[in-house]
């Protein structure tokens, strides 16, 4: 049926069928997929990320993975990253930064200062709502804001963060066997060396004397 | 307080439409002369626009609503649109200022303003000729009579008595815009 | 406002953009127009310019890699395809199986949603009032919630990495998008029965632009842009990439290369996209999904240069790549396929009415970030 | 004939024997090795290559610029669409950095080469002889230097710009005034 | 007479919804001259002429002005359906207090003249343009014996009153001094002037089968049921289908609307005329350009469709003055739902469509509207005339259309 104006005609039928089809075809979120945001929230999927944060272990001061190594402050594309490595009263390098800023506004979240950490310590968070009036004082965010708990990160990401969890265990097992099988080493070596020292001892008394 | 609303209730209000046709005429004259006197192109059209709306609501206010209509139709809906897009698509006004040789012409001015009045004159006198000495024009038609007079008396006229004359004029403006498409061909071909 | 122009041919010259409503983000075409007719047609470029090549060679070799997502960003993951497969060439890397048909997967539906808004932007240009726009967002917008649900982000993804791809596919993910695609032809129809019998949509399109075949090689047209002109190019056939070989789908080109047949190539293209990744959904395997001898920090590829190049949504998408052998790379360039298949943008639009520019360009299908740089 | 490095260049050998042309070797497992062309032959050169019936690289598909430490380079990757092979690469040098930062365009052979031999005149400075517009693409008209050069030094201020807001808001109220 | 009096009417003319408007206008008529006993007078005959002016005038206005505000949110409501979108609805129960909050944007917008601008004719523009919309409403009948003003001339009325509207564009486009604004203006004056001719044709058909040109007669004219159930309205004979659909596709060229908003189609011109207007100027605009598409589907309703009379007769129960404004509202739906689905013609394919097409279609159509008539305006008739409108549009679809343009015609070929 091709008549003049025949596409016309076709096309007025789609859109009345859409037009139409939007207040029907709600439940299957076919046509209408707008979501009306204030009130109705996106479920956001499991690998969704946005800005990066710091995860520490139990307690926020001891617990902190972060070492402070500025790999992740060399590798940022953007450069949004500053940290300053923490001292102790005699002014000794520590393994924990003092300063850990993430300029979001400038953070582009492109996730290559995670992949980059080797400590499992910066994650990326799904946060969305961080608009704000101020530019440098809200949108730059300190170690204190950054920070957030494993349980946090289990929460948002359950898949990676068992991952990375079975990984660190898996290190903390290797590291403890390592540890164990140097101790015993060490203990072996200092038994050896106890009993070398002793055997001395006992075989050169006079010597000393 | 109480005597002049009564006063101003007293007044022939009734009668205003036979004097409120200076309101129209006033708009019409100045608009006409405006168009004369303005120095911008565009604004002259529009004055003489306004002319041709105000001339459209004397006719209506004369009672002959067809042909007040078909004033504002044909005039401001077409003519005045005709004559804006001819503003718009002639060079501005730089042909005139260098080519004309009147213009080097010593009393050009004078000429020019001679040869106006005389024309303005001219028209003058055969209007004041046509109303006072045309045998027609001392017959004059009720108002109320004018106003009834249907749009088919109208349609009858033109197409039993006049037949011809609406024919040949149709016939002359077919040729002028065949001729006026024939000429912007030719120039676009060029 | 008006010029005369040799013999008394009034001209009027308009400078269209950088704001304007339909030139896609910042463009400026200075325009000569004779009434509405063009006589001459001038793009000026760089209001979105920032330098990405020298900002490149300030950063790591995998640094640039998230600003790829910034170019072309209606399909942010084909520019990380072909800047992956540039540096592969360039450092001689193999890539998995699994990884290859990953690519094959998110590419085409790159290539799926790229051509579905274009559908909808071209009908903008046209001025229909959003109907085809949003019937066309709304399809792509769940093919970008699947993108989210892999790469964790709706445009910029970020997904490959020299050697493979950054995340595995989750649990699920890929059930969700076969049945999604499944539903796709569906949509494909309503869409063509709601365009392409539409008389005025016909009368815009058919006949404005053409473009020969001859001319379009010469000028580097590529991409949809040269098929519809009825040159047989598909790099995916050409090059052979990835695991294109091992696929099979059909390359369509136009016969006249006007803007109905670039319209109708991108439609076809979907089809073929279709069948491409309902073959990729089956042959999928189990395995790695990075080469492992590849390091995140401190990647080095020899000494040397490379080109890329990747059939992209919207043409060929190449990088060139020089490294001395250090942590950055040398030079880093690349062949956006949007600013170069401008070039025959004046041949395209001479001749045709002020409107038809709107159309050409948008039958081009520029990015500004791509061509811009 | 499969087009590689070596066959184009006996075949341009046999037809041009003056060209100064030779190969240069790629080191990356890439295994793109190109043709060095002396600026002046590598118009003929691209004629050549162009119509040649067993070469037809008909598609000039990359243009980019390359700044070296003495010299700046166009290099150009060339395909076959009729033929469906590729690249062959083609380098031009110039003499210096500075004064003689001349090559021929090769815009009149391939217009693909339009735009990005305008780029790599805008980003890097080098003057393509011949081609028929050469003007900046991407930085703006007053722009002095050449941003992609290696030696180029990134002003401290980005945002500064002098622009001609001034002079542009007089010539807007002068005929303003005058009416 | 008293107060109370006039009070306990109230009830009594709401009984009757048939004549309520008619009836309101006497009570507010006697409410003056009982204001007049008040002050101790006789009201006199000119001052009641007065009040009965300005009431209606009032009526019309508010009448128009509320089906602008209403129209202005439907229309984002039908067209964000149609796009499946939810359209506004944050301001108000389902956006419904949109136009209030737009009216207050835009009173309170900066209002930008530009510097070059010709002050003067810049600000008359949209004066221009909205008083010509606002008189056209008046010689709509709106129901039995509802209309402003019986003019025996009405619809010659209509059209001389709109040519106003092209003054005004013009004004807008050219005093803007922007390139955008006159290409707009032209394009604006040159698409009024092409379809002011179909449009008028279509009306002249219709004058000439109903014998008068005056809307009130043109409605009268399609009174009464064929059979007893089909409606005598011109739009179900061929020739009227066929003057309806040309009056309706002029109708949308002349109110601006989608695919014929060329003067100001956003893709290329920005705004056309209307790129250099903000604040109230542009709302006075926009409410022109609404109020006169009201008003010439108004005058499609009463040439077609009808006018006030039901489509079925046991439906007559319904008082007439909202079948009038039933079909204004149908038709003002359709106008967002063509607006929906079409893209904009291009300048030169749209005057082509209205002088190769349109032109000869009414030509047509009138020819069929005579066959019709003299064969006696039954079954007859109505067969001859269907096949003399059908002939020309399948012969001019093809010989304007279809041999340029089709999808069948290309071919597309497909590699391996």
């Amino acid at each position: 049926m091709n008549f003049p104006g025949s596409g016309i005609f076709k096309g007025m039928v789609v859109s009345a069928i859409n037009l139409f089809g939007s207040y029907f075809d709600r439940a299957h979120a076919k046509r209408l997929i707008t979501e009306q945001y204030p009130e109705e929230r996106p479920t956001l999927p499991e690998a969704s990320r946005s800005f990066p944060f710091l995860v520490f272990d139990g307690d926020p001061e001891k617990g902190i993975r972060c070492v402070a190594c500025k790999i992740c402050e060399k590798e940022c594309p953007p450069q949004c990253i500053l940290i300053e490595q923490d001292r102790d009263e005699n002014g000794k390098l520590l393994r924990r930064p003092k300063v850990f800023n993430i300029d979001i506004s400038v953070c582009m979240g492109c996730q290559i200062c995670v992949e980059s950490c080797p400590f499992e310590s910066i994650r990326m968070d799904n946060i969305y709502e961080v608009s704000s009036y101020d530019r440098f004082d809200s949108l730059v965010l300190p170690k204190e804001k950054l920070l957030k708990s494993n349980e946090y990160y289990h929460s948002i990401h359950p898949t990676e963060a068992a991952e990375t969890d079975a990984r660190i265990e898996a290190a903390r097992l290797k590291k403890e066997a390592a540890a164990k099988a140097a101790a015993q080493k060490m203990a072996a070596a200092k038994a050896a060396a106890e009993a070398k020292a002793a055997a001395e001892q006992s075989s050169q008394p006079e010597s000393q004397a | 307080m109480h005597e002049l609303f009564q006063k101003i209730i007293a007044l022939p209000w009734d009668q205003a439409p036979q004097w409120l046709f200076l309101i129209p005429a006033f708009v019409m004259l100045m608009g006409a002369a405006a168009a004369v006197m303005l120095r911008n192109l565009i604004h002259c059209a529009l004055c003489l626009t306004l002319s041709f709306i105000a001339l459209g609501v004397l006719f209506m206010a004369l009672g002959a609503e067809f042909v007040g209509f078909v004033q504002l139709l044909v005039y401001v809906g077409a003519v005045a649109m005709l004559i804006l897009f001819a503003i718009l698509l002639t060079p501005a006004g730089e042909v005139a200022a260098s080519n004309n040789p009147l213009r080097n012409f010593k009393f050009s001015r004078a000429f020019a303003a001679a040869g106006g009045a005389t024309v303005a004159l001219l028209v003058l006198v055969s209007l004041l000729g046509a109303i006072f000495f045309s045998p027609h024009a001392r017959a004059v038609v009720p108002p109320a009579q004018a106003a009834i007079a249907p749009v088919k008396a109208i349609g009858e006229n033109l197409l039993n008595h006049t037949l011809l004359p609406l024919q040949a004029t149709a016939i002359l403006l077919t040729a002028a815009l065949i001729g006026a498409a024939l000429l912007a061909k030719e120039e676009k071909k060029s | 406002m008006t010029e005369a122009d040799g013999a008394g041919a009034q001209t009027l010259d308009v400078s269209l953009g950088p704001q304007h409503p339909s030139t896609h983000g910042v463009f400026r075409m200075n325009v000569r127009m004779d009434g509405e007719t063009v006589v001459k047609l001038q793009p000026v470029f760089g209001y979105l310019h920032r330098n990405h090549e020298k900002l490149a060679e300030g950063k790591s070799w995998l640094g640039s890699m998230p600003f790829t997502d910034r170019l072309d960003y209606i399909c942010p993951i084909t520019n990380n395809w072909g800047y992956a497969l540039a540096v592969e060439k360039l450092a001689g890397i193999e890539v998995p199986d699994r990884a290859e048909y990953i690519r094959v997967i998110v590419g085409e539906m790159t290539r799926i949603q790229n051509h579905t808004a274009f559908l909808g932007f071209i009908l903008g240009d046209m001025g229909a009032w959003g109907s085809a726009l949003m019937y066309a967002f709304r399809e792509r917008e769940k093919i970008l919630d699947l993108f989210e649900g892999l790469t964790g982000a709706r445009m910029m993804a970020n997904y490959m990495r020299f050697g493979g791809v950054r995340c595995d596919l989750p649990a699920g993910w890929l059930e969700k998008a076969r049945a999604y695609i499944e539903t796709y032809p569906a949509f494909l129809d309503e869409m063509e029965k709601f365009l392409t019998g539409n008389e005025i949509l016909l009368s815009r399109l058919q006949g404005v632009g053409v473009m020969s075949a001859e001319r379009a090689i010469n000028g580097g047209l590529s991409g949809p842009v040269l098929r519809a002109s009825g040159v047989d190019y598909d790099i995916r056939k050409v090059d052979g990439y990835g695991v294109y070989p091992r696929l099979k789908f059909r390359v369509p080109r136009g016969t006249v290369g006007d803007c109905f047949d670039r319209f109708m190539l991108r439609i076809l293209e979907i089809r073929e996209s279709i069948q491409i990744l309902q073959q990729a959904f089956a042959q999928i395997p189990q395995g790695p999904i990075l080469n492992p001898a590849v390091k995140t920090r401190g990647f080095k590829p020899p000494v040397g240069e490379a080109y890329g190049r990747i059939e992209g949504p919207k043409g060929e998408l190449g990088f060139h790549l020089v490294s001395d052998g250090g942590e950055k790379p040398y030079r880093y360039h690349i062949r956006p396929p949007s600013l170069i298949n401008l070039t025959l943008l004046e041949e395209m639009c001479v001749g045709t009415k002020i409107a038809d520019v709107m159309v050409i360009l948008g039958s081009i299908d520029i990015v500004l970030g791509e061509v811009d740089r | 004939m499969t087009l590689t490095p070596q066959t184009v260049l006996d075949r341009v050998h046999a037809a041009l024997p003056q060209a100064r042309i030779e190969l240069l070797n790629n080191p990356s497992p890439s295994g793109q090795h190109s043709l060095l062309v002396h600026r002046d032959d590598a118009l003929e050169v691209a004629q050549f290559l162009k119509n040649d019936p067993e070469l037809l690289l008909d598609y000039a598909s990359n243009v980019s610029g390359v700044d070296y430490p003495d010299h700046l380079e166009a290099v150009y990757h060339l395909f076959s669409i009729a033929q469906k092979q590729g690249p062959i690469v083609l380098r031009t040098r110039t003499g210096d950095r500075s004064g003689d930062a001349c090559l021929p365009s090769l815009t009149p052979v391939w217009k693909s080469a339009d735009f990005q031999e305008r780029e790599a005149f805008d980003l890097l400075g080098i003057r393509f002889e011949g081609h028929p517009d050469l003007r900046r693409l991407l930085m703006w008209d007053e722009f002095v230097d050449h941003p992609l050069r290696k030696d180029y030094v990134a002003p401290e201020d980005y945002e500064y710009e002098p622009t001609p807001h001034g002079e542009i808001l007089a010539k807007i109220s002068a005929p303003a005034s005058q009416a | 007479m008293n107060f109370i009096d006039l009070l306990k009417r109230i009830p009594e003319i709401c009984k009757t919804p048939e004549t309520l408007p008619l009836e309101g206008k006497k009570l507010i008529l006697d409410f003056v001259t009982w204001l007049g006993s008040l002050v101790g007078i006789a009201v006199p005959p000119w001052v009641l002429t007065l009040v009965n002016i300005l009431v209606v005038i009032v009526a019309i206005i508010a009448v128009f002005l509320i089906m602008f505000a209403l129209m202005s949110v439907w229309e984002r409501k039908i067209l964000a359906r149609a796009q499946n979108r939810y359209g506004p609805n944050r301001v108000g129960p389902w956006g419904l207090f949109q136009p209030v909050a737009d009216g207050i944007k835009m009173l309170t917008k900066e209002d930008i003249v530009p510097r070059n601008a010709d002050k003067v004719v810049h600000f008359i523009a949209p004066i221009v343009m909205l008083v010509p919309a606002l008189i056209l409403p008046v010689l709509l009948p709106y129901g039995r014996g509802m209309v402003a003003i019986d003019l025996s001339v009405g619809i010659l009325f209509f059209f001389a009153v709109g040519a106003g509207s092209e003054v005004a564009i013009f004004l807008a486009g050219w005093s803007s001094r922007n390139k955008y604004s006159i290409l707009g203006a032209m394009r604006a004056i040159a698409q009024m002037i092409s379809y002011e001719l179909p449009l008028v044709m279509s009306a002249v058909i219709v004058a000439l089968v109903a014998g008068t040109l005056s809307p009130t007669g043109i409605v009268e004219a399609q009174g009464g049921y064929q059979f007893g159930f089909f409606p005598n309205w011109f739009v179900f004979t061929p020739w009227g289908f066929v003057a309806c659909v040309l009056f309706y596709f002029s109708a949308l060229a002349e109110s601006n609307r989608s695919p014929f908003d060329l003067p100001e189609g956003e893709s290329e011109l920005v705004a056309g005329h209307l790129t250099e207007y903000s604040g109230f100027k542009y709302a006075l605009f926009f409410m022109a350009e609404y109020v006169g598409m009201f008003a010439i589907n108004g005058l499609l309703v009463t040439l077609f469709l009808g006018g006030y009379q039901a489509p079925l007769p046991f439906l007559t129960f319904i008082p007439s003055w909202c079948w009038f404004f039933i079909k204004l509202a149908f038709l003002a739906f359709s106008l967002v739902w063509v607006r929906a689905t079409m893209p904009r013609f291009r300048i030169d394919q749209m005057m082509q469509f209205a002088w190769k097409f349109m032109l000869p279609m009414s030509f047509a159509a009138l020819f069929s509207a005579a066959a019709w008539h003299y064969a006696g305006r039954g079954l007859l008739g109505w067969g001859i005339s269907a096949v003399l409108v059908a002939i020309p549009y399948f012969a001019l679809g093809y010989f304007c259309f279809t041999r340029h343009h089709s999808a069948d015609n290309r071919r597309y070929l497909f590699s391996e």
